[in-house]
C-alpha cells in the first residue's frame, strides 16, 4: 500500500496505527511500549483468547501541525478495543506523563466497545483512572480532545471517557454512548430498542446526532484529514476546567432534559432544535450537515 | 492456544534496514505479524500463536512458501493468530516483508 | 359420452365456493383462511409463491392454519421454501409432496423433515426446470400470489418485484386453475396491469405488505483483499480474455467485488466498453458505480433489490421499466436469457471436488439451487454465434471437425479456497452425495456438473477447465489452485508446473497481478453509503444495511 | 460470603448519632449532617436504583452547590445502584455526558478541597459505578457490598462461554469476578470498614489519610487483583517523560 494518504484514508476502516500514522506529521510519531517490548494481556490466555502484542491500543507522542501532541489509538478490531488491564493502564500513564509534560494536547483516537468482560475489574478500574487522568490533565491547561470514528463506536465506560474530554470531534459512523443497542434489547426488549434497525441507532447515537445536540463539538467527514483538520481546531478551543465549565454544563444538560426529555426519537428533538426536514438530516452530506449545525445555538458551546 | 514455531535457513537476507514493522490485527479471521531483524542474515523464524489447533500442517506448508518466495534472511517474524485462514496469512506475510524492505 | 369441461366446472365450483368469502372478487385479510378452506380440495397442487426474494406471506399464514381435516395432503410446487409456515403445512398434514427450487434459511429444516419423511420429496429442480413443469405435469389447481394492488376487478400491479407471478398465473388460470392474489392495498386504478383481472379469481387485503428478502445487497465494508484480489484476477484473466459483454453474476461477494473494480481497476485497463456491458442480473446495489461511470449499458431483472426502486425509475435507458416508471422483472424470462443470451456465467458455490462438481449442499442443509444451474450450463440449443462463445468453444474442442465446431458458455466457478470458520471449499468428495445417501434422494444435490464448469478462480490462480485434456490434468488443475486445502497440499508439484506452463493454471504474476495491490482503496465504493453517494442519493437502503 | 448488607438508615445513624437532614427521594440521597466540627455532605443512590439522566444532573447539581459554597466540606457519595439506566431514551439525551458531568463534578469538588469519599453499601455496576463511587478520592466499602462490572450470567452470554466454567474459574481469576473482594483486589475499593464500629471516626480517618495521588493501581499490585497495571503505566509514563 502507498503511503499514508490522509485525504483518501476512511477513518472507519483504517488501523489504529494507519490512522495515527496519516494524523500526526509523517514520522513524528514515537511509540511508547511498542508492540515489539510484548506487554501483552496476562488474563486473556486464561480465557483461550489470542493476545495483540499492543494489546489493543496504541500510545506515544508526536507532532500535530508542528504541536508536540501525547496520543493514544484505540484499535476497535481487537477485542472491540475493549479496556483490558494492559490497554487501560498504557492510557493512563499516557494521561499521567501529560500532565507533568504538557503536550500542546493530548488526542484520543477512542474506539471501543468499554470494559473487556474477561479483565473487567482491571478495565473499569482503568476508566476511573483515566478519568481522574484527564480531569488532572485539562486542569494542568492540556486539552484532551477525543477523536471518534471508528466502527467499534464508544461505548460503556468509553462514552464516559469521551463526556470528560475537553472537546469531541465525530464522524458520521461514530457512535456515542453507555449502553449499547444490543445491551438495551437484551435486558429491555426489542419493543425498547430494536438494535438491527440501525437507522435508528444511528439517529439515537450516530456522530450527527451527537453533534446536533451538542454532545460533540465537530462533526467530520470519514477521512483522516478531515478529523486532523477538526483536531487543530479543537485543540486550538478547548474549554478550560473550571467551576465555571461545569456550572455551565450542568445548565446547558439540564436545559437540553427540559426542551426534550418528551421527545420519543431524535427527529423530534432536530424539529424542536428548528432542523428544518429532520428527516433529511441523515441522509445530508457533510457539507449540507455543517450548514445545518451553524444555523443552530445548541450544538456549539464551552460547557464541557 | 497452540504454539508454533518454524526455522528455516534462507539463501539471501531480506533487502532493506528497517528493524521492525507490525502489519494486520488480530480480529476474527485476521491475524497480526510482528517483524524484527535480530537473527542472523541467513535464518528466519516464524513464531505463532493461534487459537485454533489442529493446522499445524498448513502453517507449516504456508511458512515454507513464504520463505521460499521472500527469501527473508534475518527476520524473527511473531503472529498471534485471530483464526486467519491460509491465504490471508499469506498476504500479511509479504505485506510485511515488503514494509521490512522499504 | 366424453365430458370435456370436467376441470372447468370443478374451478367454477371452487369459485362458487370462495365467493361467500368475498364481496365481489375482494376478500378481507381476517377471510384468507375461510376463503382457503373453501377454496382447496385435499391432495391439490398449490403453488404458493415465494422464492429469494418476494413473498405471499399473507397467504402462507393463512394457508397453515387451515383445518387439516379439511385441507390435506396438498402437492407444494413452488420456487421457494423460505418462510417457517411453508414448512409448518407440512407438520400439520396440510401439505405432503413438494416439488421445489431454492430454500435458503430453511435449508437445515427442509433436510431434517425430508430425513424424517414429513415431507415426500419430488425433485429440487432449478428455476426454470419447475417453471416448464407448471406447464406438462405440476399445473397448479391453485395458486397464491403476491402483488402490490389490484383494483377490484383484479387488475394486479406487482411493482418492481414481478419474478414469478406472470409464470403461475399462465399455468394456473389457462388450465382451469383458481389464482388467489394478496395485495398490499385495493385501489381504484393500478398504476399498470402486470396481471389482466381476467387472471384473477381472489384479491385478498393483506395485513402487511408482503416481504421481500434483500438478498442481492453486499455491503462494499465486508469486502476482504482476497476477494478483490479473486476479483481483480476474474476480470484481467477471464473477462479481458474472453471479451465478455453478456453476462450473469452470482450474488456472493466475489462478483459485487467485480461490480465495484469495473470504474476503478477496469478503467486502469481500458476494458470500458470492451467487456460487462449487458446483463441478466438483479439490480445488484453495488452495480450503480459501474453504472453510474458508463459501464453497463443494460440489465434484465429477476426481480428488483428492496431500496433500488427509486434508482431504477431514473434509470430507464439501463432498466426494463413501465409506462408507470418502475421496473418490470421477470424471473423465467430472465432466466431465459441467463441461459442463451449470455456467454458467461460467474458465482460461488461452497463444495468443489476434484473433477469440478459444485454444490452448495452441505451435511445438514439442503440449500437449493435457485437459478444458477440453469445460467452455469451450457445451452445445447444455443445458435448464435459470439466471440466469447466461440472462443470457449475452440479452447474446449479437441477432436472433430472445426467447421462443426460449436460455442461453449463460459461457466467460472468464483471461489475463497477456504470459506468460513476454516472450511475448505475444495473437497475430495461433495457432501451432497452423503446427504442424498441419507435422506434418499435419487438424483445428488449437485448445483453446476463438472462438465458445464470452464473455469476456477481462487486466490492461488485461475484454472482453465476447458484446455484439459484428460482426466490427471482437470485434477491437476484444480489441486493447483486449491491453496493450502487438504485437496491443494495434495497436489502434483510438478504437475502443476507443466500445467502452468500450458496456460491451464495461471497465477496472480503470470497474469501481471501483484496480490498486495489488492487493496481496498481499488473498490469504488467501500460503503453503503458509498452507494448512496453514487446514485445520487436515489438508492435507499433497508436500515439494516446503514450505518447512518 | 453473603453478608447482610447494611442499610443507609443505619449508616446515616451511625454517622450522625445526632440527627441529620438527608433525604432520599427516587432512589437519589442528599443532604447533610453534623461532622467532625463542620459538616459531611451526604450525596448518594439508594435500594438498587438504575442511574439515568435525571439522577445524575440531580446529583452532580448538588456537588457543584457544594463547590460554590466554598466551604471545603467532605462529601460522602453513598451507593446501592443498580447500572446505568439502560433506555433507549437516556441514550438519546446524552446519558454518557451527563454521567461523565457527575464524575468531573466529584473530581472539581476535590480539586477544591471537599475530601471525597465513597461508600459503597450494595450493589453498583458499570456506568453507574464509574460515575459515582470511582470518581471519589477514596472509596470504601461495607461488607456486603456487591459491585461487578456485569454479573456472570451476561459475562457468559457475551463471551460465549459456560456459566459454569466461568464460575469456576472466577473462584481463582480476580479480575473478572464480580463482587467486592474482586473489586478491592482490583484497587477500586480503598478499604472495607467495620459496620460493627461506629462509622464517623471510620469515615474521618479515612480523609486524614487521603492518598495524595491516585494511588489505586499500586493497591491492585499489592493484593493481586491487577499485576502488571502499576507497572505498565508507569513504564509508558516514563518513556514519555524521558523524551
Amino acid at each position: 500500500m502507498a503511503g499514508p494518504d490522509r485525504d483518501r484514508l476512511s477513518w472507519y476502516e483504517a488501523s489504529a496505527r494507519q490512522r495515527l500514522d496519516a494524523l500526526l506529521d509523517p514520522g513524528s510519531f514515537t511509540e511508547a511500549l511498542g508492540p515489539a517490548e510484548r506487554r501483552m494481556s496476562p488474563h486473556l490466555p486464561l480465557f483461550d483468547l489470542p493476545r495483540a502484542f499492543d494489546d489493543g491500543i496504541v500510545v506515544g507522542a508526536g507532532v500535530l501541525d508542528g504541536k508536540a501532541v501525547f496520543v493514544a489509538a484505540q484499535e476497535g478490531r481487537f477485542m472491540g478495543g475493549a479496556f483490558g488491564e494492559v490497554h487501560g493502564a498504557k492510557l493512563v500513564g499516557l494521561l499521567r506523563a501529560a500532565v507533568a509534560a504538557k503536550p500542546a494536547a493530548v488526542l484520543l483516537l477512542l474506539d471501543t466497545g468499554g470494559v473487556r468482560l474477561q479483565e473487567a475489574n482491571a478495565g473499569e478500574t482503568a476508566i476511573a483512572e483515566a478519568m481522574r487522568a484527564i480531569v488532572e490533565a485539562r486542569a494542568a491547561g492540556v486539552p484532551v480532545v477525543g477523536l471518534i470514528g471508528g466502527r467499534a463506536g464508544c461505548f460503556g465506560g468509553g462514552g464516559l471517557i469521551a463526556g470528560t474530554c475537553s472537546r469531541l470531534a465525530v464522524s458520521e459512523g461514530g457512535r456515542i454512548s453507555v449502553s449499547g443497542p444490543e445491551v438495551i434489547e437484551t435486558n429491555k426488549g426489542a419493543e425498547e430498542f430494536d438494535s438491527r434497525d440501525r437507522a435508528l441507532v444511528w439517529r439515537t447515537m450516530g456522530g450527527k446526532h451527537r453533534r446536533l445536540i451538542g454532545g460533540a463539538d465537530a462533526f467530520c467527514a470519514d477521512t483522516v484529514a478531515a478529523f486532523r483538520e477538526a483536531a487543530l481546531r479543537l485543540i486550538a478551543d478547548a474549554p478550560a476546567f473550571d467551576l465555571d465549565t461545569l456550572v455551565a454544563e450542568q445548565d446547558r444538560l439540564q436545559a437540553r432534559l427540559d426542551r426534550f426529555g418528551d421527545c420519543r426519537d431524535a427527529t423530534d428533538i432536530w424539529a424542536r432544535l428548528g432542523v428544518n426536514d429532520p428527516d433529511a438530516v441523515p441522509a445530508m452530506d457533510t457539507p449540507a450537515f455543517e450548514e445545518t449545525v451553524a444555523h443552530l445555538r445548541e450544538a456549539t458551546h464551552d460547557a464541557r | 492456544m497452540e504454539s508454533l514455531t518454524f526455522r528455516h535457513t534462507t539463501k539471501t537476507p531480506l533487502a532493506g534496514s528497517k528493524p521492525q514493522a507490525i502489519t494486520g490485527v488480530v480480529a476474527s479471521g485476521n491475524l497480526e505479524i510482528l517483524l524484527e531483524r535480530v537473527l542472523p542474515p541467513d535464518t528466519c523464524e516464524v513464531a505463532i500463536e493461534t487459537p485454533v489447533s489442529g493446522y499445524g500442517q498448513v502453517w507449516e506448508a504456508v511458512v515454507a512458501d513464504f520463505v521460499a518466495r521472500a527469501q527473508p534472511g534475518g527476520l524473527r517474524i511473531s503472529i498471534n493468530d485471530g483464526g486467519a485462514r491460509p491465504d490471508t496469512v499469506s498476504l500479511r506475510l509479504l505485506q510485511g516483508a515488503r514494509l521490512m524492505e522499504a | 359420452m366424453a365430458d370435456w369441461r370436467g376441470e372447468r366446472k370443478a374451478r367454477d365450483a371452487r369459485i362458487e365456493a370462495g365467493r361467500a368469502h368475498a364481496q365481489g372478487k375482494v376478500v378481507p385479510a381476517g377471510e384468507a383462511t375461510a376463503l382457503l378452506d373453501a377454496v382447496l380440495k385435499p391432495g391439490d397442487r398449490v403453488c404458493l409463491e415465494g422464492d429469494n426474494q418476494k413473498q405471499a406471506d399473507c397467504l402462507a399464514r393463512a394457508l397453515s392454519q387451515c383445518d387439516p381435516a379439511r385441507v390435506h395432503g396438498l402437492h407444494m410446487v413452488q420456487s421457494g421454501i423460505v418462510l417457517p409456515e411453508h414448512l409448518d403445512v407440512f407438520e400439520t398434514g396440510i401439505a405432503e409432496r413438494l416439488d421445489y427450487s431454492y430454500s435458503g434459511p430453511q435449508g437445515a429444516r427442509v433436510a431434517k423433515m425430508l430425513y424424517g419423511g414429513q415431507i415426500k420429496l419430488g425433485a429440487v429442480h432449478t428455476y426454470l426446470e419447475l417453471f416448464a413443469r407448471y406447464f406438462i405435469d405440476l399445473t397448479p389447481h391453485v395458486a397464491l400470489i403476491a402483488g402490490v394492488s389490484a383494483d377490484r376487478e383484479g387488475n394486479l400491479y406487482t411493482g418492481p418485484n414481478t419474478e414469478d407471478t406472470p409464470t403461475i398465473v399462465e399455468a394456473t388460470h389457462f388450465k382451469n386453475g383458481v389464482v388467489i392474489a394478496q395485495v398490499n392495498e385495493i385501489v381504484d386504478k393500478v398504476p399498470r396491469v402486470d396481471i389482466p383481472g381476467d387472471r384473477i379469481d381472489f384479491v385478498v387485503e393483506a395485513d402487511t405488505p408482503f416481504f421481500v428478502e434483500p438478498l442481492f445487497t453486499r455491503d462494499p465494508a465486508a469486502m476482504t483483499e482476497t476477494q478483490i484480489l479473486i476479483a481483480m484476477m476474474a476480470i484481467k484473466g477471464i473477462y479481458a480474455e474472453y471479451g465478455v459483454r453478456r453476462l450473469n453474476h452470482g450474488i456472493g461477494f466475489g462478483t459485487a467485488a467485480i461490480e465495484l473494480l469495473l470504474p476503478t481497476y477496469g478503467e486502469k485497463l481500458g476494458l470500458k466498453g470492451e467487456i460487462a456491458t449487458h446483463f441478466a442480473l438483479n439490480p445488484h446495489p453495488t452495480l450503480i458505480p459501474a453504472i453510474e461511470s458508463g459501464w453497463v449499458r443494460q440489465v434484465h431483472c429477476f426481480g428488483s433489490e428492496v431500496g433500488m426502486d427509486r434508482y431504477i425509475r431514473e434509470r430507464p435507458d439501463v432498466f426494463f421499466t413501465g409506462a408507470d416508471g418502475s421496473l418490470r422483472s421477470n424471473r423465467a424470462l430472465c432466466q431465459t436469457a441467463g441461459l442463451y443470451a449470455c456467454d458467461m456465467f460467474i458465482g460461488a458455490t461452497l463444495q468443489i471436488d476434484l473433477m469440478g462438481h459444485s454444490s452448495t449442499v452441505t451435511q445438514s442443509r439442503v440449500a437449493g439451487f435457485g437459478g444458477a444451474p440453469n445460467m452455469g450450463s451450457d445451452p445445447h440449443g444455443r445458435r448464435h454465434p459470439s466471440d466469447p462463445w466461440m472462443k470457449a468453444g475452440r479452447e474446449g474442442q479437441v477432436v472433430g471437425d472445426p467447421a462443426l465446431m460449436r460455442g461453449r458458455k463460459l461457466v467460472v466457478q468464483m471461489v475463497e479456497t477456504f470459506g468460513e470458520k476454516l472450511v475448505p471449499t475444495f473437497v475430495e468428495r461433495l457432501d451432497a452425495l452423503e446427504l442424498a445417501k441419507k435422506i434418499g434422494l435419487e438424483l445428488a444435490p449437485v448445483m453446476i456438473y463438472a462438465d458445464d464448469v470452464t473455469h476456477i478462480v481462487t486466490e492461488e490462480g485461475i484454472a482453465n477447465l476447458l484446455l484439459c485434456r484428460d482426466a490427471d490434468d482437470r485434477e491437476q488443475a484444480i489441486r493447483g489452485v486449491a491453496g493450502y486445502t487438504e485437496v491443494g497440499r495434495g497436489r502434483d508439484r510438478a504437475k502443476v508446473e507443466e500445467l502452468r506452463a500450458r496456460g491451464i493454471i495461471r497465477r496472480p504474476e503470470d497474469l501481471g497481478i501483484e496480490p498486495l495491490d489488492a487493496d481496498r482503496s481499488l473498490l469504488a465504493a467501500r460503503s453503503i453509503k458509498d452507494l448512496v453517494h453514487w446514485s445520487g442519493g436515489l438508492y435507499e437502503p433497508p436500515a439494516r444495511f446503514r450505518n447512518w | 460470603m453473603t453478608r447482610a448488607k447494611t442499610t443507609l438508615a443505619e449508616i446515616l445513624a451511625s454517622l450522625f448519632p445526632g440527627g441529620h437532614a438527608v433525604t432520599v427521594a427516587n432512589g437519589l440521597i442528599a443532604g447533610d449532617g453534623p461532622f467532625e466540627g463542620g459538616r459531611l455532605r451526604v450525596i448518594g443512590i439508594d435500594g438498587d436504583t438504575p442511574l439515568g439522566i435525571e439522577g445524575a444532573l440531580a446529583l452532580a447539581g448538588h456537588v457543584l452547590d457544594a463547590v460554590r459554597s466554598g466551604d471545603r466540606a467532605p462529601i460522602l457519595v453513598a451507593v446501592d445502584s443498580d447500572s446505568q439506566r439502560m433506555s433507549r431514551r437516556d441514550e438519546l439525551l446524552g446519558l454518557n455526558e451527563c454521567l461523565a458531568h457527575l464524575a468531573k463534578a466529584l473530581l472539581l469538588a476535590d480539586r477544591h478541597g471537599h475530601p471525597t469519599v465513597g461508600l459503597l453499601y450494595g450493589h453498583s455496576a458499570a456506568g453507574a459505578f464509574i460515575a459515582t463511587a470511582l470518581a471519589t478520592r477514596v472509596l470504601a466499602a461495607l461488607p456486603g457490598a456487591n459491585p461487578s462490572v456485569m454479573d456472570l450470567p451476561s459475562v457468559a452470554r457475551v463471551t460465549k462461554l459456560p456459566l459454569d466454567k466461568l464460575q469456576e474459574m472466577a473462584k481463582s481469576t480476580q479480575v473478572f469476578a464480580p463482587g467486592l473482594d474482586n473489586m478491592r483486589a482490583a484497587g477500586a475499593v480503598h478499604a472495607v470498614l467495620d459496620p460493627a464500629a461506629p462509622l464517623g471516626p471510620q469515615i474521618r480517618d479515612l480523609i486524614a489519610t487521603l492518598p495524595e495521588r491516585d494511588g489505586r493501581d499500586r493497591l491492585g499490585r499489592e493484593r493481586g487483583g491487577r499485576p502488571v497495571a502499576e507497572e505498565i503505566a508507569a513504564t509508558v509514563a516514563g518513556q514519555l517523560r524521558g523524551r
